[in-house]
């Protein structure tokens, strides 16, 4: 019952990123070109060279993940992990 | 009334002398007024640059760490080839790890990978710079077990944020914090924490790939890592406390 | 915490005024109901055929018979900050809002014109045109029947200048007055255009205040010469004519030098009145009783010598030998312009806006 | 013609290494050098600026330098400096280079005294003046020694504004902070508006404008503006020129640029329509309630650039705020520094950010009241720190300045509440740098022995839910304090638990048990002698308390600002002997006048009663007025209804009424905190001038009481005022007030002075 629920501030983590800005995102663009676009990915995650990890905190613990790969330099896979 | 004013006969060779016949007996405050008196009165005298040093270690070890550290630091700039100059690049790390230390507060108990980490970063760089600008200094043994003592509470310092992290669910956070310990401090032992943090980041995180990549690193190199002890990986940590479990019990579980 | 004493602090009046003539006051006014804070302190008489004119900082603009009845009173203003300037056909009145007005002689006003600035002396009226100096240093000419700006003269002024200006004075078709910038400047009335200038005094010194070298005494004119000085610099003697320096003198003033029958009279910038000889400069006496006490101009007056003080006092000095005869309170809360000679009288307004004639016989001892 | 350098030796050095020396020259030996470029060599060891004189001279293939060191400084000392301290004075020095040990320069003197002089210009001080003494000492060393003359201050004699038609000179010398020294301005003489200053000058320059400006005035212009001085060099006059033109209407106001698909939000923050008047400020306003509404997304950058398009003929202005909102910005890192004796997590969990998060600055800013409110810290400061190589990343920098948190202190004091009394108190904030409250204290005195253990939890739960222990045993005796003769004691304890429910407001429930005992004396009056009658003279109270309270405070010992405000109903439960229930609220509001002064209301209400088989409230659990934390300037608990003493068999009194208290509290005050005069370290003191007003009142009269009335009689309300030091320092915390009451009247007891020193060692 609310009187004995703490009231939790509802904290912003991980990436912010636009429908819009998603929808320019597409394979063959440079890494210049997605940082440009994206940000900097806020997860280093375990192969930072070759796959950017946009974590996107939904809320109450539910992430959605926009995972970018590279194949030398040039986008390869583009994923999109709820 | 001469007889109390200084017998200002002292030669340079005497004052020196007595200076460091009161170093040795470790009667340091005693020897640093003697050095003052020698550098007022022969600043360009044959001791010139060895008494400086002398007069550092002596306020270091009388324990005026911020005073060792300037005058170390002005040494450096106004004899950067002096022959020992070495020993004021190590005394002025050695000094930021003292002003670190002070952070243990009056009783020692404080964990230095608590408190402000600012000092330690200073004195881990500092020292960093001693070992590799001399390669073959006398100190380098100590500067390199200072310097291990100081990467072990850096490191220990991002994990327990990584842990207050992962018990506010901020998981991104608490993994960065766990990528700095394993790219910024190899070989320390919290590597293997840092890999289990990692680990427990990716599994609240959906991303199953990273977990597994972690997993694997964590059991090829860290086989004996208390999460593995009983064969295959177990969660160490229990769920982050149920708050109303605890407010019930008023602390006994959580 | 407590500042540093004033060094250039006035002593009181020694108790033993001398009183070797008598100056008593015939008539006085107060042109302000009750005290109040004064804005403007430099508001003095001035003489013309229809009587004294003068006014009051809170506007009102007075003209009194020499006996001290008034004539009209007509409230012009807020504020005046400038004494009044008339002639026979009108006369000029400068607000504390930064108008300039032209009146008639029943105060009615015929024209009025902002002019930027604050003029604290009184304009100059000529036959076509008024001349005006304002605070900003700048010397601006309108045109007599419309206000219309014909000319504007403006010269670079120093960060800290001293309060007040000089008032212009017209020798042929020049107009000649200082400047905050240590100039002595001759403009021709026509254009404005600089006809020549001399530097009286050059800024050193590294605080603001030792760089002050205001030329804020208007110049006197005496066969042919202008006697000019400024703050901290010389003292000029000028041929009108030429324009050609015929002799200089260091003196530092705030006041103008006044010429007298037999000397030229100076107070310099410690308050110390100067009887000068007209050939060589040099001072015949000096008269140092009022030292510090910031005198104002010397006026002869009769055979004796006039002179005001901020501490609101009239002092007279013998003009041949500069013995001081006698000295009066005329107001209390100080007095800022020099008094004015009207035939055997003399008048003094003060900073409440008392206006008082005054009048004086010798004794005999 | 160049030949081969065989040997460079360098003479005259004293203090200098001969490395610099050489790593200064660009020859080597062993090069072919040209003696022809000799004088290249001799500035780039002049460059190194620690020699006066620099000569070379050749002999054979040899390169001999005669150097002359410039002598280094001794000391440096100054006399006659008294409105700017001498460690002022020493860091300007310091920081371009004249301090002992560094090099002397002529240049850099005179430098100095340009800078000195300056400062003191900058004060208002037109006449300061400098005199620097050189004296050389042995072994080419130098003393300087600055003799400052400060001179009188110029203060302002006149301020003057012409070519103001619209607006009068006072509405405009109003919005201006210099004034003239005769103005009716209120707190003349504490902040000095009289004293010209350089800086005040340029402040109130841009304030004339804002006037206009946020007035409609588009075309306004400061023409001119003179500065002069009289002659006797310490009356200032100042003189503003300004020309107003007309007043402006809007014709047109729109947002351009990116609005993030905010846009309705963002236009709703419009609120200037066509046809108002044109206001700056007006306009300022809506541009930051865009940025800080883009703040709050994430867009911590984000900037609005107003363009004007003004038609002269018609008086109107088009405005145009176009919108960059910028990338948005994370933080990357917090670091916490300074913290040498709290433990990072309890600053860490007070922060409304966090790391690999966009960065939203309100939430920062709560982030450092809430630090603020802990209690631990003296200073905080949050700053954002670019990440190099990135632009939309920060690290954020959270530099703490610790208090004092360990408070061991044995006092022997006086207190008007108390008489003598000695005190022994162990008090630890953040205990072991983990956050919690501890305190353990024994206070004894003539009227009172009291034994107090706490200890409070703040983060009991990772989410801000407290829990906070209590236990005391209480034996009082107020026969010789106050009037009423009775002694009680009290054992008890107390759970609390808090639930924070917003960001600045907690709810707190306690339950508390406590088993009280009474002792009258046989001259007790009759209020006290039927309630031992009815309810015998040992007591179980069980009693439920719920507190609301809202807090924005920034600080506890010294708040300057914001507000506190909390409601408490504390209830005996049927479950123990008595039932009672009493309700308080206390409110305090600051309100800031500038960084020195703050001025604070405060009001502190309270109503009681008995419910169930019980129709009042127990006597001693009655509220008291008077003394220290009531109304000041009178004795403890003096203020209020009287009692109906008792009567002795033969029908007179036995003793005469004294005060009983109330259970109704009326109190309230105003309070004006002041700087401390004469100190520096204005941190551990709280100095202030108050005027407390109030008193209790009763609505439960005994009918044979005729003094006694019901409900609140503002007529009978007592007030006081006064001064208030307190000073905390780790060695002797002091409490010291002096107040006068005001409508004291007969039978009132006054008590003007109170203070209570303690000694914590």
């Amino acid at each position: 019952c609310a009187l004995f629920t703490p009231y939790e501030p509802e904290l912003k983590q991980g990436n912010f990123v636009k429908e819009e800005q998603l929808r320019q995102l597409q394979t063959g663009m440079s890494t210049e070109q997605v940082q440009f676009l994206l940000g900097t990915p806020m997860l280093t995650g375990e192969s930072p060279s070759d796959r950017w990890i946009y974590p996107i905190h939904e809320n109450e613990g539910k992430y959605r993940h926009i995972i970018v790969e590279f194949d030398n330099g040039k986008v390869s896979r583009i994923t999109r992990e709820s | 009334c001469s007889l109390f004013r200084p017998n200002t006969q002292e030669s340079e060779q005497a004052l020196y002398d007595a200076a460091n016949r009161q170093l040795e007996s470790r009667k340091y405050t005693l020897a640093i007024d003697t050095l003052e008196r020698l550098e007022g009165r022969f600043p360009f005298g044959r001791y010139a640059q060895q008494l400086q040093l002398d007069l550092m270690y002596a306020r270091y070890m009388s324990g005026d760490y911020a005073q060792a550290l300037l005058d170390a630091d002005r040494f450096t700039r106004l004899n950067p080839d002096h022959p020992t100059v070495d020993y004021a690049w190590y005394l002025k790390g050695m000094s930021y790890y003292k002003l670190y230390e002070r952070n243990s507060g009056l009783t020692g108990t404080g964990d230095l990978a608590q408190r402000s980490q600012e000092e330690g970063e200073n004195a881990f760089n500092a020292l960093r710079t001693f070992v590799t600008r001399f390669p073959q200094s006398t100190y380098r043994a100590e500067a390199l077990d200072t310097m291990i003592l100081l990467k072990d509470a850096l490191a220990r310092h991002e994990l327990i944020v990584a842990d207050y992290y992962m018990r506010r669910d901020a998981w991104i956070a608490a993994a960065e914090r766990a990528q700095v310990v394993r790219q910024h401090y190899p070989g320390v032992s919290a590597q293997g924490d840092a890999l289990v943090v990692l680990i427990e980041s990716y599994k609240a995180m959906g991303l199953e790939e990273e977990r597994q990549v972690a997993l694997e690193q964590l059991k090829a190199d860290y086989p004996e890592h208390p999460t593995l002890a009983s064969g295959s990986y177990k969660s160490p940590y229990l769920q982050q406390d149920r708050w109303w479990l605890k407010i019930l019990t008023l602390g006994w579980f959580s | 915490c407590i500042s540093g004493p004033l060094k250039e602090a006035p002593e009181p009046l020694p108790a033993d005024v001398p009183t070797k003539a008598k100056l008593n006051i015939d008539w006085w006014h107060i042109l302000i109901p009750f005290y109040t804070e004064v804005p403007f302190h430099r508001i003095a008489p001035t003489l013309t055929d229809r009587g004294i004119l003068t006014a009051s900082p809170f506007g009102e603009v007075v003209l009194m018979s020499p006996e001290g009845d008034f004539i009209w009173r007509r409230q012009i203003a807020d504020q005046i900050s400038a004494p009044v300037a008339a002639d026979n056909r009108q006369m000029a009145v400068v607000t504390g809002n930064g108008d300039l007005q032209l009146l008639d002689w029943n105060g009615n006003t015929l024209w009025r014109t902002p002019i930027a600035a604050l003029a604290t002396e009184a304009p100059v009226l000529l036959e076509d045109r008024i001349i005006v100096q304002t605070t900003d240093g700048r010397i601006s000419a309108l045109e007599r029947n419309t206000g219309r700006a014909l000319w504007v003269y403006q010269d670079a002024q120093p960060e800290l200048t001293i309060t007040g200006t000089a008032r212009p004075t017209v020798i042929d078709n020049l107009v000649v007055t200082g400047l905050a910038n240590g100039k002595l400047v001759a403009l021709n009335l026509n254009d404005g255009s600089p006809a020549w200038e001399y530097r009286i005094a050059r800024a050193q010194g590294k605080t603001d205040v030792s760089r002050l070298v205001d030329v804020d005494a208007s110049v006197s004119v005496v066969d042919g010469m202008i006697l000019a000085a400024g703050y901290q610099g010389d003292m000029l003697v000028i041929e009108a004519a030429s324009g050609r320096v015929l002799a200089s003198k260091p003196l530092s003033t705030y006041r103008a030098i006044v010429p007298g029958e037999q000397y030229w009279y100076a107070v310099n910038d410690k308050s110390r009145v100067l009887a000068l000889d007209p050939n060589t400069l040099d001072p015949v006496w000096t008269q140092d009783q009022f030292t510090y006490r910031r005198l104002s101009k010397v006026v002869p007056w009769k055979d004796a010598l006039a002179v005001s003080d901020a501490q609101g006092y009239v002092h007279l000095l013998d003009a041949e030998t500069g013995d001081w005869l006698v000295s009066r309170e005329i107001d209390w809360t100080g007095v800022n312009t020099a008094p004015m000679v009207m035939g055997d009288y003399l008048l003094q307004q003060g900073n409440s806006s008392r206006i008082k004639r005054l009048s004086f016989e010798r004794r005999a001892n | 013609e160049p030949f081969e350098l065989s040997a460079i030796t360098i003479n005259g050095l004293q203090r200098v290494s001969l490395g610099s020396v050489l790593r200064a020259l660009p020859i080597q030996e062993g090069d072919r050098v040209d003696s022809d470029n000799a004088d290249e060599w001799l500035r780039s060891v002049y460059s190194t600026g620690y020699f006066s004189d620099v000569r070379v001279l050749r002999d054979g293939d040899e390169l001999i330098f005669e150097l002359t060191e410039r002598p280094s400084i001794d000391s440096v000392e100054f006399s006659g400096n008294k409105t700017i301290p001498t460690e002022t004075l020493e860091r300007v020095l310091n920081n371009v280079g004249l301090a002992e040990g560094e090099i002397y320069s002529q240049s850099l003197l005179e430098g100095i005294e340009l800078e000195l002089e300056r400062q003191y210009a900058m004060q208002g001080r037109y006449n300061a003046t400098v005199e620097p003494e050189i004296t050389p000492l042995s072994l080419n060393r130098v003393k300087v020694e600055l003799d400052i003359n400060e001179g009188p201050v110029a203060t302002i004699d006149h301020i003057e504004i012409t070519g103001n038609e619209v607006f009068t000179d006072d509405e405009l010398l109003d919005t201006l902070r210099l004034r003239e020294s005769s103005s009716r301005y209120v707190f003349q003489w504490i902040a000095r508006r009289n004293r010209f200053g350089q800086a005040q000058l340029t402040g109130d320059l841009s304030r004339l404008e804002d006037y206009y400006l946020d007035r409609g005035y588009l075309d306004f212009r400061l023409e001119s503006h003179q500065v002069s001085i009289a002659d006797n060099k310490s009356d200032i006059t100042l003189i503003f020129n300004v020309f107003e033109g007309e007043p402006y209407h809007v014709s047109g106001i729109q947002l351009t640029g990116d609005l993030v698909d905010l846009d309705e939000e963002l236009n709703g923050l419009v609120d200037v329509e066509s046809g108002d008047l044109y206001s700056r400020v007006a306009i300022s306003n809506i541009s930051s309630a865009i940025t800080d509404a883009l703040g709050a997304r994430g867009y911590a950058f984000a900037d609005v650039q107003t363009q004007l398009d003004p038609d002269r003929e018609a008086r109107t202005v088009d405005v145009t705020l176009s919108v960059n909102p910028g990338k948005p910005v994370y933080v990357n890192r917090i670091e916490i520094r300074g913290n040498s004796e709290t433990n990072d997590e309890v600053i860490r969990r007070e922060l409304r950010q966090l790391e690999r998060a966009l960065v939203i600055n309100r939430n920062i800013r709560l982030s450092k009241g809430r630090l603020e409110r802990l209690g631990y810290f003296k200073r905080v400061d949050i700053r954002t720190q670019r990440v190099e190589g990135r632009d939309d990343l920060v690290d954020l920098i959270v530099v703490v300045d610790e208090a004092t948190q360990r408070e061991i202190s044995g006092s022997i004091g006086y207190s008007d509440v108390s008489g003598f009394f000695t005190e022994a108190k162990m008090q630890q904030k953040n205990f072991q740098g983990k956050g919690y409250d501890f305190s353990a204290s024994v206070t004894v005195n003539s009227t009172e022995q009291n034994y107090n253990l706490s200890f409070e939890d703040p983060y009991f739960t990772v989410n801000g839910v407290s829990r906070g222990i209590d236990l005391y045993y209480r034996r009082t005796d107020f026969s010789q304090a106050t009037f009423s003769k009775y002694a009680t004691n009290t054992a008890g304890g107390r759970l609390t638990l808090g639930y924070p429910i917003s960001e600045n407001q907690r709810l707190n429930y306690a339950l508390g048990y406590s088993q009280d005992e009474l002792f009258l004396s046989d001259s007790a009056p009759q209020e006290m002698t039927d309630f031992k009658d009815a309810n015998g003279d040992d007591y179980e109270i069980i009693d439920a308390r719920v507190t609301w309270n809202y807090n924005t405070l920034n600080g506890t010992f010294k708040a300057t600002r914001g507000r506190q405000m909390s409601l408490s109903t504390e209830v005996a439960t049927p479950l123990g002997d008595l039932t009672y229930y009493r309700l308080t609220g206390n409110a305090e509001q600051y309100f800031p006048v500038n960084d020195d002064y703050s001025f604070r209301l405060h009001t502190d209400l309270g109503y009681g009663g008995g419910y169930g088989d019980a129709d009042t409230l127990p006597f001693y659990k009655n509220f008291y007025a008077g003394g220290v934390r009531s109304v000041r300037g009178f004795r403890y608990g003096s203020l209020g209804p009287l009692s109906t003493p008792s009567v002795d068999e033969n029908g007179d009194d036995l003793t005469d009424p004294s005060p009983i208290g109330g259970n109704i509290k009326v109190l309230y005050g105003a309070e004006l905190l002041v700087p401390m005069p004469f100190v520096k370290d204005q941190s551990s003191f709280r100095a202030s001038l108050f005027l407390d007003g109030g008193n209790v009142f009763t609505d439960q009269c005994r009918t044979d009481n005729e003094t006694c009335q019901e409900g609140i009689d503002f007529a009978e309300m007592r007030y006081a005022a006064g001064v208030d030091v307190t000073w905390i320092t780790p060695l002797a915390p002091l409490s010291f007030s002096y107040a006068w009451p005001l409508n004291a009247q007969d039978g009132d007891l006054e008590k003007n002075f109170a203070f209570t020193i303690g000694l914590s060692y």
